[in-house]
């Protein structure tokens, strides 16, 4: 009701805790992730167990590895992924270990942290809780371009759900710009 | 003044015996080990040892607390609340809360039954489990101390369990525990208690109603959503109670009508009554419940305790059922008609004056159901409502759907109900329903979102019905503990790794996927003859999935407990058991002592028993504390992704060479080790990865080296197959060349050599350098001091 | 095989006697009620009677549920979970587990005090209040159905608790309880048991410590931030259970050094001191906790349990302050210490090699905190630290400050801290930052908001220092029970009305305004001559808040339990001996017999005895047991606006005419009544607000002509004094003429006949026509039916 | 990131429980509060212990009062205004109690059920509790006009803690217009 345009208080609720707190993932745009993806010291993409039933997210993802970013296949999402001669970091850890040793900053498989993470091809549920450890215990970059919006991530793509095509246009639009 | 109670020796009733305390003058079964009736801090040693290991990794599900009245607190970013508390501790906090209340779970349901049957069967019925099982009650040797003998003895260890219980719930009082790995602590204590709390309660209940005693080839009974005679009233039970329900049977069976009626179970309440009695027929797990009753299918329901719906009152009266139930641990509002006379329950229940009834009185609940039943059946012929009175119905429903996805951003699954929804209206085609069935677990969320108050999960479960209806399959009755001869034989190719695992498969049900993934992913280990074990509704949906030959598991591989057989030990007070094989094996064929002696005994299987727990959708508090239970006993536990949302786990970090280390007894030196296994708590996203974590999560530092011969080429050819090339870890696991699976020694030789920079020696075939110990025969673990020391001596 | 431990007749060492179940051979002391040992629906006809009356109110903090791993669920507008349930009744399922908490914290406190001191003391050591005290334990008695004579007694009303505490948690697992009255009836059993289990605790420690036997005129204790001899080393403990710091006051008289050190406490262990030795000392309650820490005043900080912060070991570190934890509740991380030898750990303190240790066996404690405040005070004289070094460091951290209000909207009480540091930095006076000082809690959430890390706390209690030093009053020392022989000269005049009301405060401390209210509040009951009653942190405050004459109102009221006078109990557990008060009235004046008789005496309680709980700032889950015990058993409870957050509340609504109805058992009728009290649980938002619904809920059916009169005197004097007119509701509070205030009895007539169309007799002055009911001396009310039945015989 | 003006998805997360579910209140400008009270059939001001320390609340709940619209005075608020000639619905019972009326379709003291209930001078945190009350349980229209913004009301002032002038002029705003 409030436009805002009008130099108006926000609406601030009286105690961040009620109802709500923190931090929510900012919807971003193909454009903003590849910024996000340019800037980045160490990205890396996750890819998960929606590889193993759509294939167009393998393809997405070899993509990803074809323009030199490294890959963590978790979930059987390596099978696939190997097929097309993706060589992922690793392929026998759940992204439930993943996460775990992201957390940690010993954690260097390539020699430095990484410092922006992607995700794509998780249940969501599954995702969204390791998004909320990396929120709250890491000072990582997360971005999550599946379908659904991930409130605990960082960045994310807005819900697509209604939308499949648009969602892999926004992937394309990524990979074309990296 | 206390004084002896029943046979009176005449001469004492003039002593005045002041006693005080009773003490208990056990038989000297065995000397007594460091911790018999642990206190919270007796085993805190050990469990710091785990989670320096297995370190707590937390997943929070809101940012904020709101526990105490200063609250709410922002606790994001691990921030402090108003007590001081940070977010991790606060999570450690929850995660205790949740493994107390399933641990109260279980000893509530425990005392509820011996309570009742040392009444029914007096305190001094022995405790006999068959001639096969003389290690009657491993977990309450092991932890309470004690051998128990009879009913009343069982008493003993209940009583520890509930003081435990209330001291570890009063550390998450408001301004307690500071830190998150003393909660974790705790959290492991009471589960532990859990553990004892369901040994106590399947001990009571086979010897008290003759369930079967280790028996390996029980009764198969029908299974699933048709396998009642719908030409008979049927009587449904729900809950994990039998001691309610089983007077049904009775009643039946003494007026000789057994035959004519149906009881049918749902949830762990089903396999209770099976064990009692064959002729009982098993429904489904929990997601079957509103399946079964909005089917209309039942003519009265019965409901004890624990994994009931919560709107089952509602339910079962929107359909014209009667409910009566019987627990106190969930009275559901309802009348309490223990007094009133069996007729009067019976005819306020038929006439409908009352929706349901609270009776908590065994007897008169045998003899009220199935008058009840048939009352109703009679008025009720055409009950096989297929959901819908008809297809136009069900038409009309779909047609109503607007496609706003509201359903779909508040089912648990995200199912796809727009979608299948559309379809349905523009070409008539019910298929994209029918498989969201497959799927559903009927919580009927949906329906509450859903703005045009469409009964989606009627939609969903019409769209599938044939499928649906044709679910019948069989389950092998659950036979309770492991036999002591059955470990004889397993033991040591167990220990040594010749059997290449055990897989444990229990617990809830809300599957990431189908229910027949549970089977498939079972399978696999059965034809690689590891042992696989189940309870629960695990072992319920393995009932009712069936291969092209009509075969359940249960009817394809033996229920013994042995290679490439799988067992059904019973409902989840059975999970008892599965603990206890692994600690039968430290005893009975490692010769540990077990009274009081758990971290040895916990450090044992660790250390040597390829046991895995696996829980495809775990969702209760009871599952909670089952794993932790298993967790602080040394076994690992999968689970699947909805796991994630207990919030915390416990996982290594193999690539930290310093935390992987134990004493070896036999050299007498700390030793570097392989991470084996890796992580004690681990959630995997889908099928294909649990079957790669269970695999590599069963290999164990004790192996032999044909026995990590053996484990490593499962692992190995699992990854191939799975993840679609060698696991990243493989080489980790290799002490020497005699390591490696015999089939692909020189393609891993090579790779060794190649991708690792190890040195083979080509001539010999042999590993020169690289692995980060060698094997020796006689390796003998422990990351227990106390151990180190007893067995250096 | 079970023989006796201790003294043995020799006689029997061959008499094999199989004992089973020990049965107490009670003396006949009482004939048994109808609900010894309750379990969970024994009592469930007398909380759904409550129940109906005092309407449960659910505000709920979080619109979602997260307890399994099937949700998150929207429960939002009484939707239902994936289980069912629906918001209502997962909101009372979360207040059940809050009161089992609660219920745990006493009963698992009572249970290491009575294990431990039976080790010390021997299970005989007789259960001995003083000769003034015959009805040793009126709650057990009442609850449990037991006179327990010893300390080894106790112990059977302690497994009675646990084991009523494990089945109620278990009901709030996934699946049992639908219906949000039969949680709250789990709660109200769980805070029954909550009850027993404070019992236990206080005359555990009475009669083994030796603390004062409800001796009216115990000493007064200095009390307050500024009570320590600085010149002195500072041991202060802090929680709740003395059994671990006693030893300190033990070692220090038995090595003559007493009087060189200052004991002083935190919480309800200071409490405990003080009974066990009037030489130690209360420096606060729970928000004095960083304030003492901050400043630095303590040299060794001993922690047992409970109300303990949760960042206690970096709070004590940072300010170069050893910890000793002492309880297996809260290990804090921190090492065991058991084992080692007093010395090393003294060094191991001192030299700081260790921040704090964990060392759970008390002599030893007695032996080490001396030492190692000893050494720590030698190189700590200057530790008068005033939270800041010098006023320049304070100034420059105001100087910080940026008003983005992060620190407003993250503290519980928002205040406005941004204003008082713009003042400061632009005037440089920090009245607006002192006056903070009065509210805030010291729970420094502000901090961990403040993006410029200003450590807020400190600014705010320097800005107020010279205030909070002279903070420092007496506390009359905690008597313990109340005197058969006071009960049995106040047990008329309060159930007929004339001592108008008991006003039990007692309770945690978020108070909503400043500390002072509290004392303020009371004054108006005393001065009124109320009985007043106190316990806890309540307690503490009243002891350190001064009038003009400096004298607090334990020095200004006699600790009797009689009109106008204030005791203090003493600390959180001995609350029950103000529940004991209310029973032994039912008891002691009006012969009602205990045993096993709960639902009797609670509905005395209801109808008869005016008192009324009150906790100004509650938050801990104790507070929740605590007062819905307190409920159970008839007793209404006003809380502070904080209290709203416990998310449930039990409110009447005394407009509907037909909730309101008794009895009589003199005339054998059912009759309607007023709605006196008409809430059990409301949550006031001022001291205004608070002061006259305590007063109007002293108002019980059963009072007198002259003491309705005397209530309603007060009732309405107060509401013209705060509510600025007469309370909306006098006129349905009265029967007849007689009822009426003297000195306004023309006045109210008049209102009578012109606002609410009474008819009145001008000649007579008298009522002709209005009221409800009229007043009969015989009335003899009851809701229960057995009641009923009994006396109607 | 993402404007108003683009046909964009909105970021729905994949589960409303996730992080936050339900309705959080509009932000509302005194017209807003306005029309609602216009359009009530029976408005009530609420008001609570605040007007014992800020006159100027007095002084606005006394308008409404003028104004027509019923007060039920909590807190000891009854006091200041009954010595402005206010004649209150209720002085004796607390929030608590009349919040537990109000849901309760048979509480009508002036004859009808109350529609739109406006909420002046209160703790904030114990005004959200019985909002949340309100919100879940009853179809009452809540309309906060205190200086915090309350996410448990139908309606809501945005925050005005930084200027209690606006407040004031806000509340002055809407009794110039009913
Ligand atoms: S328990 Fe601690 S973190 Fe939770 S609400 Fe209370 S003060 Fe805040
Ligand atoms: S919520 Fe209802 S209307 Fe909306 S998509 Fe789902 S079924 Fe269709
Ligand atoms: S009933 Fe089935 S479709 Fe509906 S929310 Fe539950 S799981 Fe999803
Ligand atoms: S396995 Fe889980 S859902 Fe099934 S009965 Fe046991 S606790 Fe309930
Ligand atoms: S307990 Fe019920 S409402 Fe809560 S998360 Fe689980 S299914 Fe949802
Ligand atoms: S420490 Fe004081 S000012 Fe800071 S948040 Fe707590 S109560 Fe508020
Ligand atoms: S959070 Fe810090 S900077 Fe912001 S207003 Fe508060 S004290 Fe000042
Ligand atoms: S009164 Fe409350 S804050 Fe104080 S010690 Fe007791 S429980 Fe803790």
């Amino acid at each position: 009701m409030i436009s805002k345009e009008e130099k108006f208080p926000i609406a601030k609720r009286y105690n961040v805790a009620d109802v709500q707190v923190s931090r929510d993932a900012t919807a971003v745009k193909p454009v903003v992730v590849v910024n996000l993806i340019k800037k980045a010291k160490n990205p890396v993409l996750i890819t998960g167990g929606s590889l193993l039933r759509e294939e167009k997210l393998v393809e997405i993802a070899v993509k990803f590895y074809e323009k030199g970013i490294p890959v963590i296949a978790t979930g059987g999402s390596s099978k696939p992924l190997i097929e097309k001669g993706v060589k992922p970091l690793f392929k026998t850890y759940t992204l439930h270990q993943i996460t775990q040793f992201l957390l940690d900053e010993d954690f260097k498989p390539n020699g430095k942290s990484f410092d922006v993470v992607l995700f794509l091809g998780f249940l969501p549920y599954y995702l969204s809780r390791m998004l909320s450890a990396l929120k709250h215990f890491s000072s990582i970059t997360t971005i999550a371009i599946d379908e659904f919006y991930h409130p605990h991530a960082k960045f994310s793509f807005t819900n697509l759900t209604k939308d499949k095509e648009m969602h892999y246009a926004m992937l394309e639009e990524i990979l074309s710009r990296i | 003044m206390l004084m002896k109670k029943g046979i009176f020796v005449d001469e004492l009733r003039n002593v005045v015996i002041k006693i005080g305390e009773i003490a208990e003058e056990e038989e000297e079964w065995e000397s007594p080990g460091p911790t018999p009736k642990p206190g919270i801090i007796e085993l805190r040693k050990w469990d710091h040892k785990l989670l320096e290991r297995y370190e707590p990794f937390y997943a929070p599900m809101q940012d904020f607390c709101n526990l105490c009245t200063m609250g709410p607190c922002d606790l994001s970013f691990n921030k402090k609340g108003a007590c001081g508390i940070d977010l991790r501790t606060a999570k450690a906090r929850l995660v205790t809360i949740a493994c107390c209340i399933g641990a109260s779970a279980h000893t509530a349901h425990a005392r509820h039954l011996v309570d009742h049957l040392i009444e029914e069967f007096g305190e001094d019925l022995p405790i006999n489990l068959g001639g096969d099982v003389n290690v009657e009650a491993p977990l309450i040797r092991t932890v309470v101390g004690i051998k128990p003998k009879t009913l009343g003895d069982l008493r003993k260890a209940l009583e520890w369990a509930e003081k435990e219980i209330v001291k570890v719930l009063h550390s998450v009082h408001i301004g307690n525990e500071e830190n998150f790995v003393d909660y974790e602590s705790k959290a492991m204590h009471v589960s532990m208690a859990d553990h004892v709390g369901m040994e106590v309660a399947d001990i009571a209940q086979i010897v008290a109603f003759g369930f079967p005693k280790a028996k390996p080839d029980t009764d198969l009974v029908p299974t699933g959503f048709g396998i009642v005679d719908t030409k008979k009233p049927v009587i449904c039970v729900v809950g994990h109670n039998v001691m309610y329900s089983r007077p049904i049977i009775d009643y039946l069976e003494r007026s000789g009508r057994i035959d004519e009626f149906e009881v049918a179970g749902l949830c762990c309440t089903a396999h209770d009554m099976t064990r009692y009695r064959s002729k009982a027929k098993i429904f489904g797990p929990i997601s079957y419940q509103l399946r079964v009753i909005r089917a209309g299918l039942p003519d009265v329901v019965v409901s004890d305790e624990q994994c009931i719906r919560a709107d089952l009152v509602d339910a079962c009266s929107k359909m014209g059922i009667p409910l009566i139930a019987t627990s106190d641990a969930a009275v559901r509002g309802l009348t309490d008609v223990s007094d009133w006379k069996a007729e009067d329950i019976v005819e306020a229940l038929v006439s409908g004056k009352l929706k349901g009834v609270f009776l908590p009185v065994p007897e008169k609940v045998g003899e009220v159901a199935p008058k009840v039943a048939e009352e109703i059946f009679k008025r009720n012929k055409d009950r096989k409502y297929k959901f819908f009175a008809s297809d136009d119905e069900l038409k009309a429903e779909i047609a109503k759907c607007t496609q706003c996805m509201s359903c779909v951003f508040t089912c648990p699954h995200n199912l796809r109900i727009d979608i299948g929804m559309a379809q349905a209206q523009k070409t008539g085609d019910l298929s994209k329903l029918a498989i969201l069935e497959e799927q559903c677990l009927a919580c009927g969320k949906c329906e509450q979102s859903c703005p045009k108050q469409i009964k989606i999960v009627n939609v969903i479960m019409r769209s599938n019905f044939e499928k649906l209806y044709a679910k019948t399959g069989k389950t092998r009755v659950g036979r309770g503990p492991i036999q002591d001869t059955e470990i004889r034989k397993v033991g040591q190719p167990i220990v040594f790794g010749q059997i290449p695992g055990v897989i444990a498969a229990v617990g809830c049900i809300n599957f990431p996927d189908e229910m027949k993934s549970i089977v498939e992913i079972l399978e696999e280990f059965l034809k690689r003859k590891y042992i696989v074990v189940t309870s629960g509704c695990h072992a319920m949906d393995i009932g009712m999935i069936k291969d092209e030959e009509g075969k359940t598991l249960y009817e394809k591989y033996p229920g013994n407990f042995d290679a490439g057989c799988i067992v059904n030990v019973g409902s989840c007070v059975s999970n008892a058991h599965i603990a206890g094989a692994a600690i039968k094996i430290a005893n009975i064929f490692a010769m540990r002592p077990l009274r009081g002696n758990y971290a040895e005994i916990a450090d044992y299987i660790l250390n040597r028993v390829g046991a895995v727990g696996f829980s495809w959708g775990p969702y209760s508090h009871k599952a909670a504390s089952i794993a932790t239970g298993f967790n602080r006993l040394g076994v690992p536990v999968v689970v699947g992704p909805h796991g994630t949302k207990y919030r915390r786990a416990y996982i290594g970090k193999p690539w930290k060479n310093d935390k992987w280390w134990v004493y070896d007894i036999k050299s007498g030196k700390k030793t570097f080790i392989e991470p084996a296994p890796d992580s004690l708590l681990v959630a995997v996203e889908t099928k294909e990865e649990a079957i790669v974590q269970l695999a590599r999560l069963c290999i164990r530092p004790n192996d032999t080296s044909m026995g990590r011969q053996i484990k490593l080429t499962h692992y190995i050819e699992l990854s191939k197959k799975y993840m679609g090339d060698l696991p990243d870890d493989w080489h980790i696991y290799v002490r020497s060349e005699a390591d490696l699976p015999l089939k692909m020694r020189e393609e891993l030789l090579k790779v060794l050599e190649e991708q690792h920079g190890w040195k083979i020696d080509w001539d010999k075939k042999k590993i020169v350098e690289g692995p980060l110990r060698g094997y020796d025969a006689g390796f003998n673990p422990t990351v227990v001091e106390e151990v180190f020391a007893k067995y250096r001596r």
